[in-house]
């Protein structure tokens, strides 16, 4: 009996996410579809914006996202296998974990500032794309450390006792073993990072700041989407259709990011398996 | 394999660790610059004086924080309340109980749910909810609400990380508990959760540190009354609606308290990651 | 380290940063979009020259001025006298109107009545005329130049100010008074009427006798008005001093139309 | 369409082989469609170790998880046929639950639950029958007792059952097949991953187990087949599908004489 009433209210909970789901996409989609014309995703930005076009914005989207995820790729695996290389040293990891875990829990807004001081002033790039995505890297580092180190950790204890058994250097076994074991757990991390930077707005603001123009190099200010929905949200009077008009652009783009990634786990089999049983 | 062809890879690896280690540790470049910025605040306010104090106007050199200390904390805890529970039911119905062709569908809208910008977010509050809302329980805006909104924005993340952390479950053990024909809520209870629990803190705690750490999404709907709520549906401000309001106009030294209250925030989850470490690291030995 | 990581992130960015015909311009986030087709505007007719506008609020516009960060600075009100070692030009007038639902019978409110709402002397709409329910009161973030002027013109201290909600730009003031039929607000007069025109639930209230429209702003007898000023040091370089002289021509008369607010002239 | 129903066949079976306690009636396995196993039949006696040996890929382990209706979940197995118990046809019946307690399964690798020893009993048992807690710790502590681990474990039952070697980690899936009393344990090679010591545990085990329970072995490995079981169904593979090609007790199915080199040569190896 209390199996059946498991059973329904995780039906429930999984019809309630759809709800939730629908009323707040189908509100976007709905006000964001009437008069929407695909010219509007192709012509440039005028009149701040309440009746332009975003092509401009959505490709410094691009490059913003896919510079900070490249960025954040790299520096998450190599984090995850310090913080794994050292697991033997109970201090070490202590401290690592910890200031991953802050580090993934330092509000958007503080990176904003941060992100300001270090790479606009700091380092002297200004309100730029590439001050803008290196924040945004920083802030979705540590989600993906944090499950490419669950991957690290479910590595089968066989396969790590093999590699020591045969005594193999750290870069192999790091680099040419484990790596291929958590591909599911790269791809997943990646795919919430760049969920994360698509959404981030508090933090872009102060960094890759206000610029509509198309971006000509790294170092052009450039505005992403979220940005772009913010500012016409809460700043343009009148801007709301079109605030809407991009948040749908924002869906369309990472559903069809989705299906490509969806994809690309069925095809080379990295989804999580069945209960296959042989 | 010639010597040679080792000893480079070790130094490569050495290199590569390091910047790992590096990039491990850069929160302490991000206090390094927040004290740098907000430090010396300390210096002329007394800690008492901020931290207990409720009356916060800054032009008047009144930066007294405490309410939103409050607001902060009740926001992401009914936010966590709400959303926790539910996102790991939905991660183990994703995971166990659901048929094959709407795991993909699931997993895509949620995909799509994680990257709603939280302006949107926002957004949807101000214009749908907050309306509903306001006749009820007057002014609309407010803790409920703010909680409600977080609560839907921190759900994708407890899923996914759930998710995850399900993932690493060995399928053989899985295919006995379904040839002993255990019903999914013993596998749920006796078997995932009980030993599980510690593995699934890790999903909590990244819920709750996200909600501690929203802004755009709090701002819009939670009122920014700085006061201890005294109804569920009272207006309050948390410190990261603050920094925000507050950052395009602050001179000098309230600027300095704005980032006063970012260190507070790093601070505050600073303690929530120790007390949770001390129970993790027990779990590890 | 530093220089390191600047050589390496320079490698593969050609652009030089700083160019030499480029504007920055940085400050309140109630003049960067007029000021961005204004910019628009300038680079369709000399196109070899590149404006950048920055939002941050009027306090960054000063504090990079002041560091020699940006040419231009943007505020959104008076500079005040601690500030005079720059020199301002005024590119525009908008004055701050006091909003209401539509739904709201109130059509004119003194100025003392103002004030009892905002200390909460006033609490219900029927001792304004109209049904028996509580009035919610919308109020500005600390440090907001609309609030400055509004404390100015009540003359009261933020302190003494009790709302029951606070909103940070204007945009969310109207949609939280939209939201909610039993709320007052106040907004700058040029977004008001923007949403008026695009058939919003809102509308301004008379103050003291005088209607919140063009006319009254323009001949001064609309009692809360305020100034969005252009703040620059001394030397200019000559592409910003075109601008500036640019935002007094007859295109930007007609980019001040669109956004409902009132040249100086 | 069946011209002869369900009904004509069991009346028929019931009455002419009463001995036989499980009778397998032209199963048809085909994996995404590409048929593994075509029309098998055979007969499991009661209270005798029956093995099924082969070359590897002739569908043995999949066959038995059709038997504990396992293949359910996967959407690319398709399985037809009736296999017959006490006049029920145990692959289409939507009982599963009785199925499945009738029927335990053990698996290659030694799978316990991540939780205590005890509770790796507990919970089957606790799931699938009405018994109260003192009435589960007696049924528990028989069946560690019959699988020899009693001795072994008595004093750390709260220990996770990880700590367990591999030997004992099987006997405790063993136990916990064995705690729903079945009447039908199906074996999918149980000591390919074990040292040759528990291996050794482990078939003795089985033999102490014959007057209680059925056994049905898949096992690649020939000596433990000669030492352990009464009767052999030898699966071999013809023009890549598979076919009964002999079965009969271990004497009959060794010594006949006209099977093929390649399938004595395999059997004697």
């Amino acid at each position: 009996m209390k199996n059946k009433i498991f059973i329904l209210t995780s039906w429930l909970s999984f019809f309630t996410f759809f709800a939730i789901f629908f009323a707040v996409t189908g509100n976007i989609i709905f006000t964001g579809l009437d008069n929407f014309s695909f010219s509007f995703l192709f012509n440039t930005f005028n009149n701040s914006g309440r009746d332009g076009g975003i092509s401009t914005i959505i490709i410094s989207t691009l490059i913003i996202v896919a510079f900070a995820l490249f960025v954040s790729v790299i520096i998450s695996i190599l984090s995850a296998i310090c913080i794994d290389y050292f697991s033997k040293n109970i201090r070490i990891t202590k401290i690592l974990k910890l200031s991953i875990d802050t580090l993934s829990a330092t509000p958007s807004i503080v990176f904003g500032l941060i992100g300001n001081i270090i790479f606009c002033e700091f380092l002297g790039l200004g309100y730029s794309l590439i001050s803008g995505s290196l924040t945004l890297a920083l802030m979705i580092l540590p989600i993906q450390t944090r499950i490419i180190l669950i991957g690290l950790n479910s590595v089968p204890k066989d396969i790590r006792l093999g590699a020591y058994a045969l005594n193999l250097k750290p870069f192999t076994s790091y680099f040419r073993i484990k790596i291929h074991l958590i591909k599911k757990q790269i791809l997943s991390g990646t795919f919430m990072g760049l969920g994360r930077s698509l959404a981030e707005t508090a933090a872009l603001l102060f960094t890759s700041g206000y610029g509509v123009k198309m971006p000509s190099s790294l170092l052009d200010s450039g505005r992403t989407l979220s940005i772009h929905i913010y500012d016409l949200a809460m700043n343009v009077p009148g801007g709301n259709e079109n605030a809407y008009k991009s948040a749908l652009t924002l869906i369309l783009l990472v559903f069809i990011i989705s299906l490509i990634t969806a994809t690309i786990q069925r095809r080379f089999n990295l989804g999580q398996q069945e209960f296959v049983w042989n | 394999m010639s010597l040679a062809h080792n000893k480079t890879e070790d130094y490569l690896f050495k290199g590569l660790l390091l910047v790992g280690l590096l990039f491990s540790l850069s929160i302490f470049v991000v206090l390094f610059f927040l004290i740098r910025s907000g430090g010396h605040f300390f210096i002329s306010t007394s800690i008492s004086e901020t931290l207990f104090f409720d009356q916060w106007f800054p032009s008047e050199q009144l930066f007294g924080l405490a309410p939103m200390i409050t607001g902060s904390l009740l926001v992401s805890a009914l936010s966590l309340a709400l959303a926790g529970p539910f996102s790991l039911i939905l991660a183990f119905f994703y995971f166990y109980i659901c048929p094959l062709k709407l795991k993909s569908a699931l997993n895509i809208f949620m995909d799509i749910f994680l990257s709603i910008p939280s302006v949107v977010f926002g957004l949807w509050g101000l214009v749908v909810v907050v309306p509903l809302l306001a006749p009820l329980f007057p002014p609309g805006q407010g803790l409920f609400t703010a909680s409600i909104i977080l609560a839907m924005m921190i759900l994708p993340i407890g899923f996914k990380t759930f998710v995850a952390t399900l993932q690493t479950i060995p399928n053989e053990c899985l295919l006995a508990a379904k040839s002993c024909n255990l019903s999914e809520w013993s596998v749920f209870k006796d078997i995932i959760f009980k030993s599980y629990k510690r593995k699934f803190f890790v999903g909590f705690l990244l819920q709750v540190t996200r909600a501690i750490g929203e802004t755009m999404a709090v701002l819009m709907v939670c009122g920014n009354i700085i006061q201890y709520p005294d109804s569920l549906f009272a207006p309050i401000r948390t410190l990261t609606t603050n920094i925000a309001l507050e950052m395009s106009y602050a001179t000098d030294f309230h600027r300095t308290s704005l980032f006063f209250c970012g260190l507070l925030l790093i601070g505050f989850i600073f303690i929530l990651l120790l007390i949770s470490r001390t129970d993790e690291m027990k779990y590890e030995k | 380290m530093k220089y390191l990581l600047i050589l390496a992130l320079i490698t593969f960015t050609q652009h030089s940063y700083a160019k030499k015909n480029q504007v920055l311009l940085t400050g309140s986030s109630t003049v960067a979009p007029i000021m961005l087709d204004i910019a628009s505007e300038f680079e369709k007719l000399n196109p070899n020259s590149i404006i950048e506008v920055q939002t941050g609020g009027s306090t960054r516009g000063i504090i990079d001025i002041k560091r020699g960060l940006s040419q231009i600075g943007m505020i959104s009100r008076a500079l005040k006298p601690n500030e005079n070692y720059l020199k301002h030009k005024t590119i525009a007038i908008d004055g701050l109107g006091v909003i209401l639902h539509s739904a709201n019978k109130v059509t004119k409110l003194t100025k003392q009545q103002i004030k009892d709402i905002y200390t909460r002397e006033i609490t219900n709409w029927k001792d304004l005329g109209w049904i028996d329910k509580p009035i919610t009161v919308v109020h500005k973030a600390e440090g907001r130049s609309t609030l400055e002027l509004f404390l100015s013109y009540l003359g009261l201290k933020n302190s003494q100010i009790k709302p029951h909600l606070i909103i940070g730009d204007n945009e969310q003031g109207i949609k939280t008074v939209t939201g909610n039929p039993y709320t007052i607000g106040y907004v700058s007069i040029g977004a008001a009427n923007y949403n008026i025109k695009n058939k919003a639930p809102l509308k301004l209230v008379a103050l003291d006798g005088v209607k919140a429209n063009r006319a009254n702003i323009i001949n001064k007898s609309y009692p809360i008005l305020r100034s969005l000023n252009l703040i620059y040091t001394g030397n200019l370089a000559e592409p910003s001093r075109k601008l500036l002289a640019f935002t007094a021509g007859p295109e930007a008369l007609k980019v001040l139309e669109r956004h409902y607010v009132i040249s100086p002239q | 369409m069946e011209l002869i129903t369900d009904k004509h066949i069991k009346a028929k079976l019931t009455q002419m082989e009463q001995p036989y306690f499980i009778s397998v009636k032209n199963i048809c396995l085909s994996y995404n469609n590409f048929p593994v196993l075509e029309n098998i039949s055979f007969q499991i006696k009661k209270n005798e170790i029956t093995t099924i040996v082969g070359p590897s890929g002739t569908g043995k382990s999949s066959l038995l998880y059709a038997f504990n209706r396992m293949t359910d979940f996967n959407p690319n197995v398709q399985v037809t046929g009736h296999i017959y118990c006490c006049n029920e046809n145990y692959l289409t019946t939507k009982d599963i639950a009785t199925v499945r307690s009738k029927f335990g399964l053990v698996f290659q690798k030694p799978n316990p639950f991540p939780v205590s020893i005890y509770k790796n009993l507990d919970i089957p048992l606790r799931e699938n029958s009405k018994l109260s807690k003192t009435a589960r710790k007696e049924k528990i502590i028989s069946c560690l007792m019959s699988v020899g681990l009693w001795e072994e474990v008595k004093d750390r039952l709260n220990q996770p059952a990880q700590q367990l070697s591999g030997g004992q980690q099987q006997r405790l899936c063993i136990a916990r097949c064995l705690v729903l009393d079945p009447e039908l344990i199906l074996m999918d090679e149980p000591t390919s991953s074990l040292d040759p010591i528990s291996e050794a545990k482990i078939e003795e085990l089985m033999v102490k187990l014959k007057d209680k329970v059925t056994i049905l072995l898949v096992t690649h490995k020939m000596n433990q087949m000669r030492k352990v079981s009464d009767n052999v169904i030898v699966f071999w593979p013809k023009n890549n599908k598979t076919e009964v090609l002999t079965y009969g007790t271990v004497d009959q199915v060794l010594y006949k004489k006209d099977n093929n080199t390649f399938v004595s040569q395999y059997l004697n190896s």
